[in-house]
C-alpha cells in the first residue's frame, strides 16, 4: 500500500511538473515519466495488459508524437506564458487537494455500491467474449485517426 | 350529400391555386375562365351548403382529442356563403385589374389558397385544424402583400406577418389554456365560465380574433398595406375575408366558448376595445389625403362597431355586430373596388389630384355613392340598420358612453366620406388627370352588385336578419326571449334613430363649413374641423401621427400634443419596430461581446456551468 | 475494500483538476494538449482503480486499453491540427486563436 | 443484421482510399452515396419489421460461436437511424458537386462514413462505455472534417472544438467509471436494475451533473455551447449540415435522453435542470442569432436555440413532451440540414457568407431561394410545415404539464426565430439584386437535388405529420416514456 501511494504521489507530481515546466521538451518527458509510473501502478494492480499498453503506447508512441510536433514547430517564437500561472496554479491546486481529501473522507461509506462477484477467465476471454463491440469501435477510431491525419496533411492542390 | 363533401370548399380552391400557378402567362384567358368557374362552383356549393345547414365530417388525426373535424351549421354555412360570394366578385374584378401585374399568376394562386384556408377555418370544429388554417392565412397574407412590388412592400409584409404572428400565437396560447380548462379540443363542446384562467384564455383568444379582424392596436399594417399592396388585395383580405373570419371567431368565442354576460368585466373590455377603435381610427381616416389610405382606416374603424356590438353581450347588439360584419364586408369591398376603378383609369388615388369624375365614370360614381352612404349609416341602406342595432345594443347594455363613442364615430365617418366623394367624383374637374373613360364591365359589375346588395340588405333587412342572423342567436338567449330584430330596425321615428340622423346632419354641416372655409377645395374640407375647440388637440396629434412617417413637411408637434401623440398610434408601431428591436440589439450586443473567441473563456463557462448544474441538482434532490 | 476506491478517486480527481487548471492557465497549444493528456491519465487511473477495488479488473483492463487506443487517435489528430495551425500563423499562442468571435 | 448499420459504412470507408487511387471522383461518389442510400432503405423498410414485436436485442455470432456484440434496436434508436440516413444521404449527394474544389474526395468520404458509422454505433450501443467510444469515433472524424478546408478559421474552429470536446468526454467517462464502481456493470439494463436496488441519490446526482456537462457540451446547450458557432460555420457546407443536423443530436441529445430516461430515470430535479437549460439555450441563442451577419453563423446559433426547444420538450418527461421533443429533433435535422446546404450553395455561387453583401439572389438562384425559404419557415414554425407541428406539440405539452411560463417563453422565442429567419431570407434572397451577383448561376444539379429532397420532406412531413408521428415518433417516444422499465423489461435481462 505504501509503495502504491508513493507511486501515485509520484504520478501526480510528474503530471503537475509536465504542466508547470516552461520548456516544452522537458514537460513532454515528464509526462512520459508520469505515464511510466502509471504503467507500473497498473502492473501492481494485476492489470498487465493495461500496463504494457500504457508504457509502450502512451509513454512511448505518444511521447514520440509530442517530441516530433515540438521539433516541427521549434522555429516559432516562444509563447509568453502568463506570470500569474506560477503562483495561481499551486495555490488553487493545493486548495483543491485539501477539498478533495475532505470530500473523499466525507464520502467514505456514503455511497452504496453493489458487491460484485469475482471475475473468472482471462483477459482474452473478457475482451473477446465480453466486450467485442469495443473492438469494432477501436477499429473505427483508428480509421478515423488515420483518415484525419491523412486529410490534415494532404497536399492542398486545389483549395486556397 | 355525404359529409366528405365538406372537403370540397377546402380542396377545390387549394388545387385550383396550384393549377393557376402553373398555367403560363400566355394562356391568360384559360386562367381567368378557370378561376371564375372555380369561384362559381364554390358559390353554388355555398348555396347548397347553406340550404343543408347541418353536416359533420370527422376523422381521427393525431389522437388525444385532436381530430380533423369539420362542422357545417348555420353560422359556418353563412360565413362559407359570404366568403364564396366575395371570392367570385374579387376574381371577376381581378381578371381586369390584375391583368398586367407582373406577378398575376401568384396573385391568383394566393387568392385561391386564401379561400381554401378561410373555408377551412370557417368549417373547423377542432381547435388544432382551426389553428392550422388560421396560420395558413398568415402565409398567404405575407405573399399577397409582397405582390405590391414596391420597395417598402417587403417591409410591410414582414410587419403584417409579425403582428399577425403575435396575435395568432396569443390565440394558440389561449386555446391551450382553454383546453386545460375545458378538457376538450372539439369546438362545439367547449363552453366555460370566463373566470380565473378561463378569463385569461378569453383575452388571449380575443387578441387573436380581433387582431385578425384588424382592431386596434393590431391594425398598423393595414394603412401601410394600402400604399404597398394592390388595391384588389385590400378589398379581398382586410375588407372582406379577414373581417368575416375575425368577427366570426370573435362571435364564437364570446357566444359559444365562453359565456359572456352583459355588463361583466370582459364584456366591458370588448366594448372598450370597440369604442376606442371606432373613434381613434375614424379620426385618422378623416385627415387622410389619399383615397386608399382613407378607406383603409375606415376598415379599421368599422371593426370597432362589430366588436362593440358583440361586446354588449345583449342579443340585439350581437345581432347588430354580426350584421354589421356582413354589411361592412359588402360596402367596404365595394369602396375599395371603386377606388381601384378610379386608380385603374386615372393612375392615382390622391384626393388632391382627382375631382369631378362623376361625368366620366358615372357607374363607378354611383356604386361609390351608395356604398359610402351605406357605410355612413344613411337611411335606408344596410349600414343604417346595423349601426342602429349596435346603438340600441350599447344603450341596452347600460353603458351609454359607448353609444356616444359610436355616434361620434358616425359623425366623422360621414364627414370623411363627404370629403372623399366630394373630392373624387363631385366638385370641379382637376387638370392633373387627363380625360378618362368608365372602367370595363368586369370592374364595374362587382361594384354595382355590391351596391345593389347594400340597398337590398337595407330596404329588405328582414331577409338577412331572419335568414342569417337570427338562427345564430337561437339557443344563446333565454327561452322565450325577444328575438325579432326587424321590428324597429328601420324605424326612423324613435329617439335613437333621430340622434343618428342628427349626427349625419351635423357631419354634413361640418363638411360644408370646412369646404367653404378652405376656399372650395373639397380635399381640404376636413381641415377646419381641427379648429373645433374640444377636439383640435386630438386632431393635431392625429394628423401628425399619420403624416409624420410618410410625408414630409408636417410640423412636429410639441408639448402636450407630443405626449398624447406618443400615446396613440405610432407608439404601438414603435413598440413593434423600435423598442423590441433596440432592446434585442442591446442584449445581443452584450452576448456577442461575451463570445470573444478565447478558449480559456469558453472552458471557464463550461466549468461554471458544471458547478451550477451540480449545485442545482443536489439542491433539488433534497 | 471500498475504502480504497476513494483513495483512487482522490488521486484521479487531483490529476483531472491539475489538467483543467493547466487548460485555463497555459497558452502554448502543445502545453494545452499536455494538460489534456494529464486529464486522460486521471481518467484511466479512475477506470482501472475502480475495476481493481470492485474486483472487475479484467473488464476495467479492456476499457483502459480501448481508452488508450482512442487517446492515440485523438493525439494524432490534435497534433496534426497544431502543426497546421503553426504553419499558417507561425505561432503557438492560443490567445491569437480568437479570430472567430461574436 | 443490425450490425450492418455500423459495419457497412466502416468497410466502405476502409476501401475508399484504395479505390480513390484508381478513380478520384466518380467511384468514391458512387460508393459513398450507395452506402448511405442502402442504409436509408434498410432503416426505412426493414427496420420496422425488425421491431414489430417490440425492441430487439441482437447477439451476433462468429462462425457459429456467439461473440459479445450486443446491439439493441427499439423505436427510439430506429428513429435516430432513419434521421441519420436521411440527412446523411442528402449531405452526401450535396458533396458530389460541392466537394469538387476541396480535393481529396475519397479521403473526405471516408471520414464522412466513419462519422456516420460512429453515430450509428452510438445509437445501437447497449452499454455506457460503448456510448463513449462511438461518440469519440464520430468526434475524431468530425474534428478532421471541420478542419477539412485547412484555412486558418477552419483550423482554429477545429482546435477549439477538439479541446472543449475532449474535456466533455473526460467528464462523461469519469461518470461512467463512477457508475461502474457503484453497480459493477456497464450495460444499460444492468445499470438501471442495479440503481433501482441501491439507494444512491447523491452519487447519481453527481454522475448526472457530469453527464449533463458532457452531453450538454456535445449538444451545445448554453453555457456549454461556445465551440459550436465557430465549428459549424467553418466546416464545408455538407459537414455543417451533418454536424448541426445530426452529430449534436446523436452524441448530445440521444445519449443524454437514453441515459437519463432509460437508465437513471428522470427525477423531478433532473427534469427541472433540463428544462431550465433548454429554455436558457433557446432564448439566449435566438438573440445571438439575431445579431449575426454571417449566414452560417446565424444558422449555427439557431441550432443551439432549437436544441433548447428539443431539450425543453424532452425534459418535461410527459409522453406528449417527449414526442414533441423527438419530432422537433427530426424536423430540425431536416430543416437545419437543408439550410446549411443552401447556405453552401450561396457560398459557392457568390463566394461570401456575409448577409450584407448579398441581396436579390432569388432572381439568380430561384430554387435555392425557395428551398431556403421552406427550411427557414419550417424551423420558425409556420404551418403547414413540419416545424410548426413539433413546436405546437411541445407548447401544448408544456401547458398540459403545468408550465405556462415555459410555454409563453417558447412562444415568444418562436416569434424571435421567425424574425431572424425572415431577416436572413430578405437580406440574402429578396430585395434588389446586388450588381455584383449579376453573373451568378443556380447551384449545380446534385446540390439543388439534395436541397430539393430535404425541402420536399419538410413539406411532406408537415402535411402528413400525423402519420409520421404515429409510425416513427410515437414508438420512439413510447420507449422513452416507459422510462427505466423499457430497458430492464423488454431487452430481456
Amino acid at each position: 500500500m505504501i509503495v502504491q501511494t508513493a507511486l501515485l504521489i509520484g504520478l501526480v507530481l510528474f503530471s503537475v511538473l509536465a504542466i508547470l515546466l516552461r520548456d516544452l521538451l522537458k514537460s513532454a518527458i515528464s509526462l512520459a515519466a508520469a505515464s511510466l509510473l502509471l504503467g507500473i501502478i497498473f502492473f501492481r494492480m494485476n492489470a498487465p495488459y493495461a500496463g504494457v499498453f500504457e508504457i509502450s503506447v502512451v509513454a512511448g508512441l505518444i511521447t514520440v508524437l509530442f517530441i516530433l510536433t515540438i521539433a516541427l514547430t521549434k522555429a516559432g517564437d516562444e509563447v509568453r506564458e502568463s506570470r500569474a500561472a506560477n503562483w495561481v496554479f499551486p495555490l488553487f491546486f493545493i486548495a483543491f487537494i485539501i477539498i478533495d481529501a475532505l470530500v473523499m473522507k466525507g464520502l467514505l461509506r456514503k455511497i452504496p455500491a453493489l458487491a460484485s462477484g469475482a471475475e473468472t477467465g482471462t483477459f482474452g476471454d473478457v475482451l473477446w467474449k465480453g466486450r467485442t463491440f469495443d473492438l469494432v469501435g477501436q477499429i473505427a477510431v483508428i480509421l478515423a485517426g488515420v483518415f484525419a491525419v491523412l486529410a490534415l496533411f494532404r497536399k492542398r492542390d486545389k483549395h486556397d | 350529400m355525404t359529409p366528405k363533401m365538406l372537403l370540397l370548399p377546402i380542396l377545390l380552391p387549394a388545387v385550383l391555386a396550384v393549377v393557376l400557378l402553373i398555367i403560363p402567362r400566355a394562356l391568360r384567358l384559360l386562367r381567368d375562365a378557370l378561376a371564375l368557374a372555380g369561384a362559381a362552383v364554390l358559390l353554388y356549393y355555398g348555396f347548397v351548403f347553406f340550404s343543408l345547414k347541418d353536416l359533420r365530417f370527422n376523422v381521427p388525426w393525431l389522437g388525444m382529442g385532436i381530430d380533423f373535424d369539420l362542422r357545417l351549421y348555420h353560422f359556418s354555412s353563412f360565413i362559407l356563403l359570404a366568403l364564396a360570394g366575395f371570392l367570385i366578385l374579387i376574381t371577376l374584378y381581378s381578371t381586369v385589374k390584375m391583368k398586367d401585374a407582373p406577378r398575376a399568376r401568384e396573385f391568383f394562386a394566393y387568392v385561391f389558397l386564401t379561400a381554401a384556408f378561410a373555408n377551412g377555418a370557417a368549417l373547423a370544429n377542432n381547435f388544432v385544424p382551426l389553428v392550422f388554417f388560421w396560420e395558413g392565412l398568415l402565409v398567404t397574407l405575407y405573399g399577397l402583400v409582397t405582390i405590391g412590388g414596391r420597395p417598402t412592400s417587403g417591409r410591410t409584409a414582414v410587419k403584417a406577418l409579425l403582428i399577425g404572428g403575435f396575435c395568432d400565437f396569443s390565440m394558440i396560447l389561449g386555446i391551450g389554456l382553454l383546453w386545460t380548462v375545458s378538457g376538450t379540443l372539439t369546438m362545439s363542446q367547449v363552453s366555460v365560465e370566463p373566470t380565473g384562467l378561463a378569463a385569461v384564455a378569453f383575452v388571449l383568444m380575443m387578441i387573436g380574433a380581433a387582431g385578425k379582424a384588424g382592431a386596434m392596436p393590431f391594425h398598423t399594417w393595414i394603412p401601410d398595406a394600402a400604399v404597398d399592396a394592390p388595391v384588389t388585395f385590400l378589398a379581398f383580405l382586410p375588407a372582406a375575408f379577414e373581417k368575416l373570419l375575425g368577427i366570426y371567431l370573435l362571435a364564437r368565442i364570446s357566444l359559444d366558448f365562453f359565456k359572456i354576460r352583459p355588463g361583466s368585466g370582459l364584456s366591458v373590455l370588448l366594448m372598450l376595445v370597440g369604442a376606442v377603435t371606432i373613434v381613434l381610427a375614424v379620426l385618422m381616416a378623416l385627415v387622410q389625403k389619399d383615397f386608399k389610405r382613407l378607406l383603409s382606416y375606415h376598415a379599421v374603424s368599422q371593426v370597432g362597431y362589430m366588436i362593440l356590438g358583440i361586446g354588449t353581450a345583449v342579443p340585439f347588439g350581437i345581432a347588430g355586430g354580426i350584421f354589421h360584419m356582413i354589411n361592412h364586408a359588402m360596402y367596404k369591398c365595394g369602396l375599395f373596388l371603386s377606388a381601384g376603378s378610379v386608380e385603374h383609369r386615372t393612375g392615382t388615388t390622391e384626393l388632391k389630384k382627382l375631382g369631378g369624375l362623376r361625368k366620366e365614370m358615372p357607374l363607378t360614381a354611383f356604386g361609390f355613392t351608395v356604398c359610402a352612404l351605406a357605410i355612413s349609416g344613411v337611411w335606408p341602406l344596410n349600414g343604417f340598420v346595423s349601426k342602429e342595432m349596435v346603438f340600441h345594443g350599447a344603450l341596452e347594455s347600460g353603458y351609454t358612453v359607448f353609444a356616444i363613442a359610436a355616434w361620434v364615430g358616425a359623425i366623422f365617418t360621414f364627414a370623411s366620406f363627404l370629403k372623399a366623394g366630394h373630392s373624387v367624383f363631385f366638385g370641379e374637374r382637376t387638370r392633373e388627370v387627363p380625360a378618362v373613360k368608365e372602367s370595363q364591365a368586369a370592374i364595374v359589375v362587382p361594384i354595382l352588385v355590391l351596391a345593389a346588395l347594400c340597398i337590398l340588405f337595407g330596404v329588405y333587412n328582414k331577409l338577412p336578419l331572419t335568414l342569417f342572423i337570427q338562427p345564430i342567436l337561437e339557443g344563446h338567449v333565454e327561452a322565450g326571449a325577444h328575438l325579432d330584430f326587424t321590428s324597429h330596425a328601420l324605424d326612423i321615428f324613435n329617439p335613437v334613430a333621430l340622434i343618428s340622423i342628427g349626427c349625419l346632419v351635423l357631419a354634413f354641416l361640418l363638411h360644408r363649413h370646412g369646404f367653404l372655409k378652405s376656399g372650395r377645395k373639397p380635399y381640404l374640407a376636413s381641415e377646419p374641423i381641427h379648429k373645433l375647440p374640444v377636439v383640435h388637440r386630438l386632431y393635431d396629434l392625429a394628423e401628425a401621427r399619420v403624416f409624420d412617417p410618410y410625408e414630409q413637411g408636417v410640423k412636429v408637434l410639441q408639448g402636450l400634443s407630443l405626449v398624447l401623440f406618443k400615446a396613440v398610434d405610432r407608439p404601438i408601431d414603435f413598440v413593434y419596430e423600435k423598442v423590441v428591436t433596440v432592446a434585442g440589439e442591446r442584449f445581443t450586443a452584450i452576448l456577442k461581446k461575451a463570445h470573444n473567441g478565447h478558449y480559456a473563456n469558453y472552458l471557464a463557462w463550461c466549468l461554471a456551468g458544471l458547478i451550477i448544474v451540480a449545485g442545482t441538482i443536489s439542491l433539488l434532490m433534497k | 475494500m471500498t475504502n480504497t476506491w476513494y483513495f483512487y478517486l482522490f488521486f484521479a480527481a487531483a490529476l483531472v483538476f491539475a489538467g483543467i487548471l493547466g487548460l485555463l492557465l497555459r497558452r502554448n497549444l502543445i502545453k494545452l494538449f499536455i494538460a489534456i493528456e494529464v486529464i486522460a491519465k486521471g481518467i484511466s487511473l479512475l477506470l482501472l482503480g475502480t475495476g481493481f477495488v470492485k474486483d472487475n479488473i479484467l473488464v476495467a483492463q479492456t476499457l483502459v486499453v480501448t481508452f488508450i487506443v482512442v487517446e492515440v487517435s485523438l493525439v494524432a489528430t490534435a497534433l496534426a491540427l497544431i502543426i497546421n495551425i503553426y504553419r499558417q500563423t507561425k505561432s503557438l499562442d492560443v490567445r491569437k486563436l480568437a479570430r472567430l468571435k461574436g | 443484421m443490425i450490425i450492418l448499420f455500423v459495419a457497412l459504412p466502416l468497410v466502405v470507408a476502409g476501401i475508399l482510399p484504395l479505390v480513390g487511387k484508381v478513380s478520384r471522383r466518380v467511384v468514391p461518389d458512387l460508393l459513398a452515396n450507395a452506402a448511405l442510400l442502402f442504409l436509408l432503405v434498410y432503416a426505412a423498410i426493414t427496420g420496422r419489421h425488425l421491431i414489430a414485436g417490440g425492441p430487439v436485442l441482437q447477439q451476433l455470432s462468429w462462425f457459429g460461436e456467439p461473440v459479445a456484440i450486443r446491439l439493441a434496436l427499439d423505436g427510439f434508436s430506429l428513429f435516430m437511424l432513419l434521421a441519420i440516413a436521411v440527412v446523411g444521404l442528402a449531405a452526401c449527394l450535396f458533396s458530389i458537386d460541392y466537394m469538387e474544389h476541396y480535393g481529396a474526395k475519397a479521403n473526405y468520404y471516408a471520414l464522412f462514413l466513419v462519422m456516420v458509422a460512429g453515430m450509428n454505433g452510438l445509437v445501437l450501443a447497449t452499454d455506457l462505455f460503448s456510448v463513449y467510444l462511438f461518440m469519440e469515433v464520430a468526434a475524431v472524424a468530425s474534428y478532421a472534417l471541420v478542419a477539412f478546408g485547412l484555412g486558418q478559421d477552419e483550423l482554429e474552429a477545429a482546435f477549439k472544438y477538439l479541446m472543449l470536446s475532449v474535456v466533455a468526454t473526460a467528464f462523461i467517462l469519469a461518470s461512467v467509471a463512477v457508475i461502474f464502481g457503484m453497480t459493477g456493470s456497464l450495460d444499460f439494463a444492468g445499470v438501471a436494475k442495479a440503481l433501482q436496488e441501491i439507494n444512491a441519490g447523491a452519487a447519481v446526482g453527481v454522475a448526472s451533473a457530469f453527464f449533463l456537462v458532457g452531453f450538454g457540451l456535445k449538444a451545445a446547450l448554453i453555457p456549454f455551447h461556445a465551440w459550436l458557432p465557430d465549428a459549424h460555420p467553418s466546416a464545408p457546407a455538407p459537414i455543417s449540415a451533418v454536424l448541426s443536423g445530426l452529430l449534436i443530436k446523436v452524441s448530445g441529445i440521444y445519449a443524454m435522453t437514453r441515459i437519463f430516461l432509460n437508465v437513471f430515470g428522470l427525477t423531478p430535479a433532473l427534469s427541472t435542470v433540463l428544462m431550465s437549460l433548454g429554455t436558457l439555450s433557446m432564448v439566449v441563442a435566438a438573440f445571438l442569432a439575431l445579431g449575426q451577419k454571417d449566414m452560417k453563423r446565424m444558422l449555427a446559433y439557431s441550432s443551439i436555440s432549437q436544441v433548447g426547444y428539443i431539450v425543453l420538450g424532452i425534459g418535461i418527461g410527459t409522453p406528449l413532451g417527449i414526442a414533441g421533443g423527438l419530432f422537433h429533433l427530426f424536423n430540425h435535422a431536416l430543416a437545419k440540414g437543408l439550410l446549411f446546404l443552401t447556405s453552401g450553395s450561396v457560398q459557392q455561387s457568390t463566394g461570401t457568407r456575409n448577409l450584407d453583401e448579398m441581396g436579390g439572389l432569388a432572381k439568380r438562384m430561384p430554387i435555392t431561394a425557395a428551398t431556403n425559404l421552406v427550411g427557414a419557415l419550417s424551423i420558425a414554425g409556420i404551418p403547414p410545415l413540419n416545424g410548426f407541428w413539433s413546436k405546437l406539440i411541445i407548447i401544448i405539452a408544456l401547458i398540459q404539464a403545468g408550465h405556462p411560463v415555459f410555454a409563453l417563453i417558447a412562444v415568444l422565442t418562436s416569434v424571435l426565430t421567425l424574425w431572424y429567419f425572415l431577416l436572413m431570407q430578405r437580406k440574402a434572397f429578396f430585395g434588389k439584386l446586388n450588381e455584383k451577383w449579376a453573373a451568378v448561376k443556380e447551384a449545380p444539379f446534385w446540390m439543388t437535388a439534395a436541397t430539393v429532397l430535404l425541402a420536399l420532406l419538410c413539406v411532406g412531413i408537415g402535411i402528413l405529420f400525423s402519420s409520421t408521428v404515429t409510425t416513427w415518433i410515437q414508438p420512439a417516444a413510447d420507449v422513452l416514456a416507459d422510462g427505466v422499465h423499457a430497458v430492464i423489461g423488454s431487452w430481456g435481462f
